[in-house]
């Protein structure tokens, strides 16, 4: 029992992870939008995704017990233990970059947290009720904006262009549970999306095909998220998000 | 005709006089309507280039819990833009005009943006000094003349005393951390005391557009009333924090009920006003940056918006 | 004595936190220079400021005792305890902004380790002789450079003139010395450059006027570096430098 | 016609067989030059793409000698590039050709530098490993049959093992330094050695260019020799930082005097080749991005020495 605990522990871990740096890089853009009304709504994507990460954690660190706090994952665990996919890490880009990313990502949460619902742990059931609303307003503004955009300029389409080619790699990591997954995916507790991955294309298919876009038939793949294997964006992230933390060990704040 | 201008200037003192609210399509004096434009313009662009020195340290913020904090606070200031802008909009000013006009430097913003934030201490010391400035400001103009100002201000005050005391409580966990913590806690306190002053603006005598703008109560409290206030309600929760007080003349007034304070360096402030900040440069650039950034979105957002248009057209 | 010394030992500490900040920003070209040539060039310039960096603080490490070290200087002092010049600290922006900012620094250097080979203090001399030879080749550099690109195109002219008038209201403190340096100064031990700023301006205004460029009028100036009152860059430059070492506490490497 | 080409390629081969030097104008088969210019320029490219993933720890590096030493480093890797540049140069491929090719993806680079460099241990690794596999290579291309090629290898096999000891040096400070450290030194070597192996190009049996290349002297050893020895001089240098071998299966072969070393992973090999590194993608675009920087600086080069030479015409 002990050692099931550890793992939904990691598990926890490893979707904390996934929201704290998607959410940071959203984070961001802060009095970089294009328009006011733009940093107000890309400052709510980055704070449900904060709000998540908060809640993963803070169930992770309630399993690890010994005192340990959510801030205890988010700022004193160093790169090679961060277990989000890669596709959460790459730096924001342009508009496009960021778009194609959230349509990508809010397309995926939307099964993966339906699903997650069902899980037999509680605790995870009840943050997937909690998010799936959010996730829903995500995906429709990155559905709009993906169609906008697709349809809009030559230049806006050229940019989406790019950014779908840029990220298509990254994204077949997402359908590919390891060891531990596996185990509690057997066990009710995880989520499977390798049985979901053909709605995942087929949903993005038909948003791609209404904004006038390509998917990209590129062949490449990056994988290594769940392994700790980062691409070199992550370690500048976490230089940056725990220097304060840091740099005084054991303050409060 | 100039009589009825008269009579039209008059019936719209005795308005103003009767506290009634002046709404957009109601006629104004072209002055009140300049004055106004400049006055809510400028605290629009005051929330807008805000965000700028808040947002330094969102990617850095020290717990989980301030970043989204943080984050939240610096969403509610583009928020507050945003209403700023609408109400300069109903003036007849539009937003690419507002734009416009604070990229040329035009129209300002408030000065205390031209200083860095060095630390995560200066987090603390904006959101309590500096929004709290901001606060004694906005109370009073709740009551302004002119309504979609008076309105925009109640929504804006209700956020702001909410970012005041997170502000505030950042202070608490520095105060009363570890020696590092309180030492950073000091010297922000330190370092945005002043300028926090500066943000009421000149002393009444050297006012400008005060008289006037009292007159037709776009302003209600006089900036050394105003100031008074900050004054006043700051010392006790400097005391509270066990922090030393940066105005080391101060003196409780029996008399006048009041503190006395140290004098204002005046110069300082128009220094920074003129250029010599550290940040002055920068805001702009950066704003200019983004904007420049982003117009290929906007673009392709209006392009969209008219392909629409006409494919409906073409299918009716 | 015991009090001369630690003012010896801040001025050192100034002149390193000079040298290692802008040496930093320079380090910051590499793989970025606009050919191969320039990255191995830029890459001297960068060397040379970490290596005079290493010399200031390696003495300000003497006088303080208790062994301390270079390293204790560099990684762990806090932004408000840096007391370089803001002009080091900028982000090394566009390739003319570089060369601006070098241009400014080399003509001021020049004049600057000159007199420092003067000083009474024998170590700051030594510093001084060993710096001066590469200043010149510095120099050589940055004069070359700023009249090849002032007279170039007019896409260089047009860089050269925004670096000009972003660089120059940086340029004032440089000769601003403050009552630490200034009773330095009259023990015949720091550099007096109230003196000197005359000649920096005359030989700026040759080389500006040689390269078909002018002199901004702009009236701002930005001071506050050796009051450790920085600019928003300084901080996140020191997140990224300090990260490894203070992740790791006591470690050697 | 023929025959007196049969006759100057005999003659080559006579040569090049006697241990001659070719140099830049003397005849050459024309697959000769091709070859050489693929290899060369391949070496080249992989000094200026190396520059990166080392880069990205110079303003991190924890330690002043080790930021002053890792920035000489990269900046004799870009001089190593020089080096071999000139030398493709020699054979009538000039550098903007060599620069196309690399950014087209025509022409190749190690492909070690896919792998990204996540911790500061990765840089002692890609010293201590990858500078020594390189070394492995570099040491038996001293001999090689073209000229300019060998005289840039003696020039850059003196400052790789310095490289390379350095590296290694930074691997000893964290091996025997807190657990951290060792551990971190642990997880770079396990990352960096396999990659290590596969620098030296498939087996012998598999190598598309080897034979030609050997005949021609082009090539001095084979890849699978060069593999062994790399792996042999690897053994004790493990053990003296006290790690774990990252080959589990490594076994001493008393018959051969040699390491027998367990399976390289060769689909990784060619998975990372084609395009699903860490960051081939992100190599390439950052070189894209920074050669498109420079542009209007090279530009202003060229436009500043016409004009100068114009100036002086009409002064004359």
């Amino acid at each position: 029992m002990a050692e099931l605990k550890d793992k939904i522990q990691q598990y926890a871990t490893r979707l904390g992870d996934d929201s704290l740096v998607l959410g940071h890089r959203i984070s961001e853009w802060t009095s970089h939008g294009p328009f006011l009304e733009e940093d107000i709504a890309l400052g709510n994507v980055a704070l449900d995704y904060v709000g998540r990460a908060r809640m993963f954690y803070s169930y992770a660190a309630e399993l690890a017990g010994e005192g340990k706090t959510e801030d205890d994952f988010a700022y004193l665990r160093d790169e090679r233990e961060f277990q989000n996919y890669l596709i959460n890490e790459l730096p924001r880009g342009d508009f496009a970059f960021t778009i194609v990313r959230q349509l990508f990502v809010d397309v995926y949460f939307n099964y993966y947290l339906t699903e997650l619902k069902k899980s037999k742990d509680p605790e995870l059931a009840a943050i997937a009720t909690k998010s799936l609303k959010e996730t829903r307003y995500h995906l429709r503004r990155s559905r709009d904006w993906t169609i906008r955009l697709g349809i809009g300029t030559e230049e806006s389409k050229t940019r989406m262009t790019k950014a779908l080619n840029d990220l298509w790699g990254y994204t077949h990591e997402l359908f590919e549970p390891d060891e531990l997954e596996i185990e509690l995916i057997e066990l009710g507790i995880a989520v499977d999306m390798r049985e979901l991955k053909a709605n995942w294309l087929s949903d993005i298919k038909a948003i791609v095909k209404e904004a006038e876009l390509e998917i990209p038939d590129a062949e490449w793949a990056v994988r290594g998220g769940r392994e700790g294997f980062h691409t070199e964006h992550l370690s500048m992230l976490l230089t940056i998000m725990q220097s304060v933390h840091r740099a005084n060990p054991g303050a409060n704040w | 005709m100039n009589s009825s201008l008269s009579d039209l200037e008059q019936a719209f003192q005795a308005k103003i006089d009767a506290e009634q609210k002046i709404e957009p399509k109601d006629w104004m004096p072209a002055k009140y309507r300049s004055n106004l434009v400049r006055q809510v313009s400028q605290h629009g662009h005051s929330e807008v280039i805000g965000m700028q020195p808040e947002g330094n340290w969102i990617t850095r913020a020290p717990s989980l819990r301030r970043k989204a904090v943080l984050l939240a606070k610096v969403q509610d200031e583009a928020g507050h833009g945003l209403y700023l802008y609408s109400a300069t909009e109903t003036l007849g000013t539009s937003r690419a005009e507002l734009i416009e006009a604070l990229q040329t430097g035009k129209a300002k913003y408030a000065s205390i943006f031209n200083y860095p934030t060095q630390t995560w201490g200066d987090i603390g010391a904006i959101g309590w000094l500096v929004d709290g400035a901001a606060i004694c400001n906005q109370v009073s103009l709740q009551r302004t003349s002119y309504g979609p100002y008076a309105r925009s201000m109640i929504r804006i005050c209700k956020e702001e005393s909410f970012h005041q005391r997170q502000g505030y409580q950042i202070m608490i966990e520095l105060a009363k951390g570890t020696p590092a913590q309180k030492a950073m806690a000091q010297d922000s306190l330190n370092r945005f005391y002043w300028p926090s002053l500066m943000m009421f603006g000149p002393h009444d005598s050297d006012s400008a557009h005060s008289a006037q703008s009292m007159k037709w109560k776009i302003k209600r409290e006089t900036n050394d009333d105003l100031r008074q206030k900050f004054i006043d309600q700051t010392v006790p929760q400097i005391e509270y924090l066990g922090l030393e007080h940066p105005d080391k003349d101060l003196k409780w007034n029996e008399e006048r009920g009041h503190y006395d304070n140290g004098e204002i360096d005046w110069e300082e402030f128009t220094s920074v006003i003129n250029g010599n900040g550290h940040c002055n440069r920068q805001r702009i650039s950066h704003h200019v940056a983004a904007h420049e950034e982003g117009s290929w979105v906007r673009e392709a957002q209006n392009a969209y918006n008219k392909k629409m248009k006409a494919r409906r057209a073409s299918a009716a």
